[in-house]
């Protein structure tokens, strides 16, 4: 497993290194989620401690450089919420497509989404995912299967509906996955999108990461039904809502909603309940805010999917793990750091296609 | 064969099927598409003939069926969405500007959201405040969107078959009462390119920029003024977005007279644009005297006299066009009946 | 009976009158909704009857004089959904607010807006309700507490919530109406009212006219779920689906609803199923365009609403009724003729408010 | 007392609240406004203050808030509806255009829709293409809508209360930049009239017209050019509709130049706006040499070289004013830090 791993990491950082070049291709590697079979509950335990454990990482590692001034752009942070990415995206098939938000970080990773790019691009550097003109808010990695992000609550939501519209016209047995937030579920393109998924029976599962608070706000206070998952009856699709945040329950849903999707039965509907542990943007936390409590966080915390997760694995596995984690992450950063601005030139350029 | 004519409706409907016929991530989708009406015949029966996911009806939804067309564009098809009216595009403009106008760019060229959006722009027969607005200006006003709004049958058909090709978000603007003009057609594929302007008519004394439907009321204007030994040269823009101002500067240098007539308001409007794009370009040289005719400042009325009042026509450009040759104080009016497409407008809506 | 609403006739006509002279008052008369106590389930459908058929006839008329081509303007009539307007109406208070759809004619007349206003804005003339700038998709009639309709589908909904809002901000007791189609209820918008209304506990009553049509298309063509009362279960809203049209039914309904929501229990839906005899826009029917068939029009006019109360009537009442009906209607498209149009100068005036 | 100074964002807290204590009919609402920022400051505790009824939180529903705007002043209320940025108007132009700017004129005056609709403009730290828009133009292009985008503190409480006593739809437009921006404010009320320009600094040789936060930056142009021994006429529109024209065209006559500098872009926008007006009004007298600058042709790039690219500048201005005094061969260029407000900017968002 060990070495698995090892050459894996290998993989992703020649896959990093020819993002480098300029070439962009999907990383590959045990945290590229899917396709396998779980050979046994450990290597999916390890998939999916490794996978979100570098998530963690990484926005750890973003909160750390941020005071800096090196990514002057606002940041959305995972941290806390890393499960329901994971969870759903081990789910998939490297060719199924994900649409995120502009709290992407997770999702871009948990979906392949290549790491080096990514820094860059939150550095706004010419080796970024899109050479520094989208920043945090608009990650992209095609050829990993995730879609651009928006920074307009809503908006990806019907577009993944438009390209699980697509595989169905091409008779393409891939599944598109929708990750927003609760907040999302209020704007009325939500309500329009999945009555048209439902509608035309799309292959497209709709996962609400409901962390409770839209900013400052929460849900108790935009909506009189807090279970979200309800909304999905209004459009006679299945939903379930998965209380804890756990991993493998969010994993065990994903699993079965993509199976019955890929079997041509129409739309699903997640809804994973998850809490953000730093503010909305930004690093660091938020208590001196007033608007959540310190014991509301600590509840969250204690159940910390990674650290769950992590407990189960041998302590050696996870030391190597998170080495082989730690190398990967300043790798990036330093490649972000060493990667060029664009030239001003990029100022007009691709404003049309081709 | 080079001589065979169509109506614009008929047009619209040849590009598309066509085209959907050559490639086949071609789909129109849209309120109405497959009803018995098509959308004045522009999309009847497509359904029939390609199959109903190829051209189908939508729940009422513009906002969420634009995100699934800049989706599906994503995803490598080339989406027409049909809207019975431009009015309708105010429920789309977070998907159309926000989205669909950005993601080349934002995202460095990795996607591209070739989507065509077909609006109809209502008039006539009480269509009212919210039935009635072109609005092309919003869009005009946004870097990543391609207006068209061809006003001849010639062009509807090589203007839609470019916009279908296009990379881009392209909108493409219908006018009503341009829907039974008849004209030549070839039947082979063309694309007539964006961002040529189509001199309709030549003259030396000024220059009339018409769009949509107002190259019609421009050209009966120009009839009204030959009468008065005027002679106007009549330019179609056809392309908004990207604008020939060169072939429109330069008419108006020649001609020392710039009238902009829109189908809209003037205020920042394509009007404006043009006038002001000209003016800049012009100022080492003979600057042309310029003005703008469009919509009344106001909402379009419903009923029928003050509907009249609202829209500029080829009397009152005619009038504008002497007044700017002949000088400020000519009361000059030409004797025109009601356009025949107005008056004899009954529907379908 | 006879004579009371005989003088109440002869109201009505005078406050048409005053309407003739510039002053825009609210009519008064038995076709005037609500306030009273049913002192009598005779009179109750009398006046059930005298406002449906009332409706009725001014629709035939339209259509009949439509082909002359003096209301040069689209008319979306509700003939065959009278029951839905006068049920609810009947429920409501005069200082109660509705706001439909430019398929308003039934509510407006309903509501008691005034008929004479109403024809002559049809004619485009300088008495209409709106000076003729408004034509038969924008009726209102402030004074009777009908609000402006809209053109564009659902825009009068969150509208309604926004009354609503300002009726428990002022602490009024009043209750406002939102009708409109099944098709609204596919618009964003939609849900983005409800979920407001009921998470501010607003005094807003949501009638959905379902005539399972929007222009040519079916209900079962735009939603998997057909049964459009269960989408107020995302928002816990108390909601009751009328199937068969009946008027009784839906008055029965609508009062109970009314009463609940102006005891403060917040907001409440009904869904109407109706049914639209003529074709979308524009006079007589349309069974050549293929998209709806001759029994499913006879099965529903079979039913007729009008005809059903109508026949629980006395005749010597109905025939006097209707007789009433007539010279009123007569009465209003004669004034609609001798009124003049606008002046050229009402082009730009109220462009901008005082 | 009148040396009183206040921030721009204090000088809209305080219109708020004072008009908020006179008229009860007043309520502010839109996403945060009662949150712990309380959208930097400008709403800050109002409810504390004035009640939960009359500064709240809403669901993220843009399209139907702002259609509970206008129902609400249907009924008689004044509602201020804030939103975080220019670009989240897009999912309301469908109640704004449609619906709010027709209905005084649709219902003949038997209605009026008084809704104050707050929009920022961000910038800096970035904000990429869907957080940085204006879109001012496609509002002014709409009759029955009024805009306007003070710049000062003392222009923003007097518009801000303006806009709150008027009878119509006005979009109020707040650029992020300026929030910090000191200024004398009198305590007391008073509103500051729509469609009265404002000339901040006199000059001869050049007039400047900047909107919004240029208006920061053409100062800053001034007296770059001055170093040079060029005047600028530097003004203010403060209400972009209605527009000022007069006293714009008057400067331009007076000057021989016009140059307008809007935080936009250009195509359709503002700055088209006010060159064709002035040019249709002036073409009688003395034209002026005219010029736009606006945003770059393209969305708004999220890294800061570009988009230090993206913006006009004190010194891209005063680059292209002097080459309009000048002659266009001039490639002098001043020296210029990078103004203070974005380069220290860190949010709150
Ligand atoms: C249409 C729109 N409205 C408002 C905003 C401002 N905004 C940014 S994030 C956010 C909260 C969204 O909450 P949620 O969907 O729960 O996502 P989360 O941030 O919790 O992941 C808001 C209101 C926006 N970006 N877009
Ligand atoms: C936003 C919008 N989209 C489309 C239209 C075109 N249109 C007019 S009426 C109508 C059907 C609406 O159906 P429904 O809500 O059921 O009302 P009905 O006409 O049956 O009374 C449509 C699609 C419109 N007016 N507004
Ligand atoms: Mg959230
Ligand atoms: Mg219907």
């Amino acid at each position: 497993m060990g070495s698995r791993s090892n050459t894996s990491r290998q993989h992703r950082i020649d896959a990093a290194a020819s993002a480098a070049d300029g070439q962009r291709q999907p990383p590959v590697g045990i945290a590229q989620p899917g396709a396998q079979a779980d050979s046994g509950s450990s290597e999916h335990a390890v998939r999916l401690y490794r996978a979100m454990r570098r998530i963690r990482r990484v926005e750890e590692q973003i909160e750390r450089v941020y005071p800096t001034d090196k990514i002057k752009s606002p940041v959305h942070l995972s941290t806390g919420q890393e499960a329901a990415s994971v969870g759903v995206c081990d789910a998939l098939r490297p060719d199924d497509v994900v649409f995120a938000t502009y709290r992407g970080h997770a999702a871009y990773l948990a979906k392949g989404g290549n790491l080096r790019a990514m820094i860059a691009e939150l550095y706004g550097k010419a080796d970024g995912c899109a050479r520094g003109k989208a920043g945090s808010m608009h990650l992209i990695d095609v050829a990993a299967g995730f879609m651009g992000t928006s920074a307009i609550v809503g908006t990806t939501i019907p577009q993944a509906v438009g390209h699980a519209f697509a595989m169905k016209y091409k008779r393409a047995d891939r599944v598109t996955v929708a990750f927003f937030g609760d907040g999302a579920t209020e704007e009325g393109t939500f309500h329009e999108s999945m009555n048209f998924a439902a509608l035309k029976r799309l292959p497209i599962l709709f996962v609400c990461e409901n962390n409770l608070y839209a900013i400052h706000s929460h849900v108790r206070d935009r909506a009189v039904e807090p279970d979200l998952s309800r909304r999905a009856a209004s459009y006679r699709m299945p939903a379930r809502r998965i209380e804890d945040g756990d991993v493998l329950a969010i994993n065990a849903a994903a699993k079965d909603a993509v199976e019955a999707i890929r079997r041509g039965e129409g739309p699903q509907f997640i809804e994973v309940m998850t809490y953000r542990y730093c503010r909305h943007v930004g690093p660091g936390g938020d208590t001196v805010l007033g608007y959540r409590t310190q014991s509301e966080i600590d509840q969250w915390k204690a159940r910390d999917p990674i650290a769950q997760i992590g407990e189960s694995l041998p302590i050696p596995t996870r030391t190597m793990l998170d080495a082989e984690i730690e190398i990967e992450i300043a790798d990036a950063f330093e490649f972000a750091e060493r990667s060029p601005f664009p030239g001003g030139d990029e100022l007009v350029a691709d404003v049309f296609h081709g | 064969m080079a001589e065979r004519e169509l109506t614009y409706a008929q047009a619209i409907y040849e590009a598309t099927a066509q085209e959907m016929e050559r490639d086949p991530s071609v789909f129109v989708f849209g309120l109405g598409v497959d009803d018995p009406i098509g959308l004045y015949g522009t999309t009847l029966d497509l359904h029939k003939r390609f199959g109903p996911e190829r051209n189908f009806d939508t729940p009422l939804a513009e906002d969420a069926m634009t995100g699934v067309a800049v989706g599906a564009a994503f995803a490598g098809l080339r989406p027409i969405h049909v809207h019975q009216r431009m009015d309708f595009l105010m429920l789309c403009m977070n998907q159309l500007v926000n989205v669909a106008a950005k993601a080349s760019y934002t995202f460095a060229g990795a996607v591209k959201a070739p989507i065509v959006v077909r609006g109809v722009i209502g008039r006539s027969w009480g269509q009212g405040p919210q039935h009635s607005q072109s609005l092309h200006s919003m869009f005009m006003h946004v870097p990543g969107l391609k207006v068209v709004a061809p006003t001849t049958p010639h062009d509807a058909k090589g203007c839609l078959i470019a916009a279908i090709r296009d990379d881009n978000p392209v909108i493409f603007m219908e006018h009503r009462m341009l829907y039974n003009i008849l004209g030549i057609v070839p039947e082979r594929v063309y694309e007539v390119p964006f961002g040529k302007a189509r001199v309709l008519a030549s003259g030396d004394d000024i220059t009339i920029v018409a769009i949509s439907h107002m190259v019609v009321e421009a050209l009966r204007a120009k009839a009204h003024l030959e009468a008065e030994g005027i002679y106007a040269e009549v330019i179609d823009p056809v392309s908004l977005a990207p604008l020939d101002i060169e072939t429109i500067a330069g008419s108006a240098e020649r001609t020392g007279r710039l009238l902009v007539v829109d189908n809209d308001w003037t205020g920042c409007g394509a009007s404006a644009e043009i006038i002001a794009a000209v003016t800049e370009r012009l100022q080492d040289g003979r600057v042309p005297r310029v003005a703008r005719l469009g919509f009344a400042p106001a909402p379009c009325p419903t009923t029928k006299p003050l509907e009249n009042l609202f829209y500029p026509t080829g009397r009152t450009i005619a009038t504008k066009a002497h007044a700017m040759v002949r000088g400020g104080g000519s009361d000059w009016v030409p004797h025109a009946a009601e356009a025949a497409e107005i008056a004899e407008f009954r529907g379908p809506f």
